[in-house]
C-alpha cells in the first residue's frame, strides 16, 4: 500500500481532492463544535464554565499524541524504504504537534489555576505532554542543524522511531512517579465518565482538530514538493550560469 | 448576554485559553499558506525563466 | 581476542587516557551538586527530601557532559569507516565503546552519589540504595547519551542538542533512580521496585541504543 | 607467504554495471560499468569533484548508488580494507597498539605485527603516540594497518598523496605482492601510480562522453 502513494504525481491527485475537502471539513466541524462548546453544551456542577477549556484542551492533547505517532509511522517507512514522500510527511506532521502540544500545555494551565489555585500542576498527563513537546524540539532542533537534506531526514527519521518507542516508558514512568504521591488527578475526561452532554461537543471539536491537521499536513507536503522541484530548477540554473562563467574565462 | 461573557466569573481564564488555541491555529494556517505561496511564486518564476531560454 | 574484546579494551584504554578520563564528568557531577544547596537553601529537612532527586539529575547532567566527545572525534579521524568494515560491525563498536567509556569515565557517579546522600543529610541506608540505584541506571544514562551524541556527531552545538535531545529519552532512568532514594528515605518499601526498574531501563537501553546509534553513524557515511 | 602481509584472506571480485552517483542532488557518475578480479588494480582518476571518491565510499559500501548494482563478491565473507584522507588513528595511542589493535580487530595473528612494521619502516616509531608522527610516518602506518588487515579487497583515496619516493616504492612493492597473493586493489590517484598493468578508470567528463558515445 505504501508504495503505492510513494510516486508523487498519485500523491498530488489524491491530495489536490484532500485538501480543500480538509479545510472545508474543519471550517463546518469548527462552526459546529465552537457554539455548541462555548454556549450550548451546560457548565458542569463542580467545575462551572471553566470546563468549557476541556474542549479546546483534550483536543490539542490527543492530536499532539497522535500526530506524534504519524511523525513515528512516517519515519519508520522513510527508514525502511526510502520514500521521500514519508520524510515529506514528517517533516509537516512535526511542527504542526509541537504547536499543539504547547497549546495542551498552555489551555491546561489556564484551566488548572481556577481549579487548583496553581498555574502549573505536575500532574502525570501534564507533565508527559511536557515531555512530548521536549521529544518534539530535539526532532525538529535535529534537523535544522544538519545541512544536507538526506543527513537530516535519515537521523530525523532515527530519532522519531526512538521517540516512539520510548513515548509508552516515559508515559508508565512519569505515571508511577506521580501515583506514588497525589491522588488521582480530578480531570477525568478519558471516555465514557463525562456525560453525553459534554461528550458530544468534545467529539466535534477533536474531528475538527483532526480535520484542521489533515489539511496542514496534505498542504504543508504539497507545498514542500513545489520547494523540492523550485530547488532542482534553482541548481540547473547556478550549473549553468558557472558554465557560461567559465567560457567566458576561457576565450 | 454579558452574563455569558463572565463564564461565571472564569472569564479571565476561559477566554484566553480560547484565544490562544485559535492565534495558534491561525499561525500555522497562515504560515502554511504564505509558504505555499511563496513556493509557487518561486517555482513560476524559475519555469519562465527556464521556458525563455 | 575476539573483535569485540579488542574493541572494549581499546576504547578503554582511549577513553582512560583521551580528555582527562573520568574527571571531567566527575568534576561537573561535583559541582552540580555543590550548587544546589546554595540555591535550595540550607535547611535539613529541605534538603534531605530534595536529596535523591538533585543527586539523581547531576548524574543524568555528568553523562551528557562528554558525549559530544563520544563519537565527534572518530567521524572526523577516518575511525568510523574502520569500524563500520570490521567483522564486529558498527552496532557492537557502539556498544563496546560505550561501555567501555562508561567504565573508564562514569565509575565515580555511584561513589559520588553515596557521599553526597549522606551530605545532604540522608541515612547510610538510603544513601547506599540511591547510589546502587545510580550505580544500575548510569550504563542506561549513557548508552542514551550515546545515542544521541551519534545523531549530533560533527554537528555545531552538538552539545547542546544532544541535552535536548536525549533529557527526555532518560526521563525514566531518571524517574526511577531517584524513586529508588526517595522511596529507601521515606521508608514506603518501593525501593525494590525502582532499582528493579532502573536495571530494566538499563537493559532496555543495552538492546536498543546500539542499533539506533549504528544506524544514526551509517547515515553520517553516505 | 611473503614476509610483513597476512594473505589467508577470501579472494575478493569486483563487478559494476550501470552505476550512477550524485552528491548533495549534483549527479556525478552515469552508467558507469568496471570490474577487478583477484590480482587486478583499478586506478581512478578524475579532476577534484568528479566523485572519485564517492565512487569509493561506494565500492566499500558506505553509500547506495542512485541507480546500478556494485557487486564485492562474495558478499558474506569478503573483507574490505580502507584507506581514507584520514587514517584513523587515534593520537593517544602508539604506533604498535593501534597496530595490535587492528590485527585484533580484522584477526591476524599477531607474529604478523612486528614484519609489517619493518617493511613500513615505521617499527622504529613503534613507541611512539600517532598524533606526534608526520603525515608520511602517518599514512605508512595506516599501510601498514592495511596489511594486517587480512582484507581481500583494498580500497585507497590517493595512498601516494603524502609519500616521499621511498616510501612510493615501498608502497609499490606492497602492492605487488598482496597482488601477487590474489589481493584486488580500487585506488583513486591523481599521480599516475607505477603499478604494473594496472587498468584505469577515467572520470572526467571527457571520458564520460567517450563511454556513453
Amino acid at each position: 500500500m505504501f508504495s503505492y502513494f510513494a510516486n508523487p504525481e498519485r500523491f498530488e491527485r489524491l491530495a489536490r481532492v484532500v485538501t480543500p475537502w480538509a479545510w472545508g471539513g474543519a471550517a463546518v466541524l469548527f462552526a459546529i463544535g465552537l457554539p455548541w462548546a462555548l454556549v450550548i453544551s451546560p457548565p458542569d456542577y463542580q467545575q462551572s464554565e471553566t470546563v468549557r477549556i476541556m474542549y479546546v484542551h483534550v483536543p490539542s492533547a490527543w492530536l499532539a499524541m497522535a500526530a506524534y505517532a504519524g511523525l513515528g509511522v512516517s519515519s519508520f517507512i522513510y527508514f525502511i524504504w526510502r520514500h521521500n514522500l514519508a520524510d515529506l510527511a514528517a517533516r509537516a506532521l512535526a511542527p504542526a504537534g509541537a504547536v499543539f502540544a504547547a497549546l495542551c500545555l498552555v489551555t491546561g494551565a489556564l484551566w488548572g489555576r481556577p481549579m487548583w489555585g496553581a498555574w502549573w500542576v505536575w500532574d502525570a498527563r501534564l507533565t508527559s505532554m511536557l515531555v512530548l513537546l521536549l521529544l518534539y524540539l530535539g526532532y525538529m532542533a535535529l534537523r535544522a542543524a544538519i545541512e544536507d537534506e538526506k543527513l537530516a531526514a535519515r537521523a530525523g527519521s532515527i530519532l522519531a522511531m526512538a521517540g516512539l518507542i520510548n513515548l509508552p516508558i516515559i508515559k508508565f514512568s512519569v505515571d508511577w512517579w506521580n501515583t506514588l504521591h497525589q491522588p488521582a488527578s480530578v480531570i477525568r475526561f478519558d471516555g465514557p465518565t463525562i456525560h453525553a452532554s459534554k461528550l458530544w461537543p468534545l467529539s466535534v471539536m477533536a474531528l475538527a482538530f483532526t480535520a484542521l491537521l489533515t489539511a496542514l499536513v496534505f498542504s504543508t507536503m504539497r507545498t514542500l514538493i513545489l520547494e523540492r522541484r523550485a530547488a532542482v530548477l534553482e541548481r540547473k540554473r547556478e550549473q549553468r550560469l558557472e558554465a557560461e562563467a567559465s567560457e567566458g574565462f576561457a576565450e | 448576554m454579558s452574563a455569558f461573557f463572565a463564564m461565571d466569573g472564569y472569564a479571565a481564564f476561559v477566554w484566553p485559553a480560547y484565544a490562544l488555541t485559535f492565534a495558534g491555529i491561525a499561525g500555522l494556517v497562515i504560515l502554511a499558506i504564505k509558504r505555499r505561496k511563496d513556493a509557487e511564486s518561486r517555482l513560476k518564476r524559475l519555469e519562465a525563466e527556464e521556458a525563455g531560454l | 581476542m575476539s573483535a569485540a574484546l579488542a574493541l572494549f579494551s581499546r576504547e578503554l584504554k582511549l577513553a582512560w587516557a583521551g580528555g582527562g578520563g573520568p574527571a571531567g564528568p566527575a568534576a561537573f557531577n561535583l559541582a552540580a551538586l555543590a550548587l544546589a544547596p546554595l540555591a535550595i537553601g540550607p535547611d535539613g529537612d529541605t534538603l534531605a527530601a530534595a536529596g535523591p532527586g538533585v543527586i539523581a539529575f547531576a548524574a543524568l547532567l555528568a553523562t551528557l557532559q562528554p558525549a559530544e566527545r563520544l563519537f565527534g572525534e572518530d567521524a572526523a579521524d577516518g575511525t568510523l569507516e574502520l569500524y563500520a568494515l570490521s567483522g564486529a560491525g558498527l552496532a557492537t563498536a557502539v556498544l563496546m565503546k560505550t561501555l567501555a567509556f562508561t567504565l573508564a569515565v562514569f565509575w565515580p557517579i555511584a561513589p559520588i552519589a553515596f557521599i553526597a546522600a549522606l551530605a545532604y543529610g540522608l541515612e547510610a541506608g538510603p544513601a547506599l540504595i540511591l547510589s546502587l540505584a545510580l550505580l544500575l541506571a548510569a550504563p542506561g544514562l549513557a548508552l542514551i547519551a550515546a545515542f544521541a551524541g551519534a545523531l549530533a556527531a560533527g554537528l555545531k552545538r552538538a552539545g547542546l542538542l544532544i541535552a535536548l535531545i536525549a533529557a527526555p529519552l532518560q526521563v525514566p532512568l531518571l524517574v526511577f533512580a531517584a524513586g529508588a532514594g526517595r522511596a529507601a528515605a521515606e521508608g514506603t518499601g518501593l525501593e525494590g521496585a525502582n532499582l528493579m526498574m532502573a536495571a530494566a531501563g538499563s537493559l532496555a537501553a543495552l538492546a536498543l541504543a546500539p542499533l539506533g546509534a549504528a544506524a544514526a553513524l551509517r547515515a553520517r557515511l553516505e | 607467504m611473503s614476509d610483513g602481509l597476512s594473505a589467508e584472506f577470501t579472494r575478493a571480485d569486483v563487478r559494476a554495471a550501470g552505476v550512477a552517483l550524485s552528491r548533495g542532488g549534483r549527479t556525478l557518475v552515469r552508467g558507469l560499468n568496471f570490474a577487478a578480479a583477484p590480482g587486478e588494480a583499478l586506478a581512478i582518476t578524475g579532476p577534484n569533484g568528479s566523485g572519485k571518491t564517492t565512487l569509493l565510499r561506494a565500492v566499500a559500501g558506505f553509500i547506495r548508488p542512485d541507480a546500478g548494482e556494485i557487486h564485492v563478491e562474495p558478499a558474506s565473507d569478503v573483507k574490505i580494507a580502507w584507506l581514507g584522507h584520514a587514517e584513523g588513528l587515534k593520537p593517544a595511542e602508539t604506533v604498535r597498539d593501534a597496530l595490535t589493535f587492528h590485527a585484533a580487530l580484522q584477526g591476524a595473528s599477531p607474529e604478523l605485527i612486528e614484519p609489517v612494521m619493518e617493511r613500513m619502516a615505521v617499527a622504529h616509531l613503534a613507541r611512539r603516540a600517532c598524533g606526534t608522527l608526520s603525515a608520511g610516518q602517518r599514512r605508512r602506518t595506516a599501510l601498514a594497518r592495511l596489511a594486517l588487515s587480512n582484507a581481500g579487497l583494498w580500497i585507497l583515496d590517493e595512498p601516494t598523496a603524502p609519500l616521499d619516493a621511498v616510501s612510493r616504492a615501498r608502497l609499490g612493492a606492497l602492492i605487488a605482492d598482496y597482488r601477487a597473493a590474489g589481493g584486488v586493489v580500487i585506488a583513486t590517484t591523481h599521480a599516475a601510480l607505477d603499478w604494473p598493468d594496472q587498468t584505469g578508470l577515467d572520470l572526467s567528463d571527457a571520458a564520460r562522453e567517450a563511454r556513453s558515445a
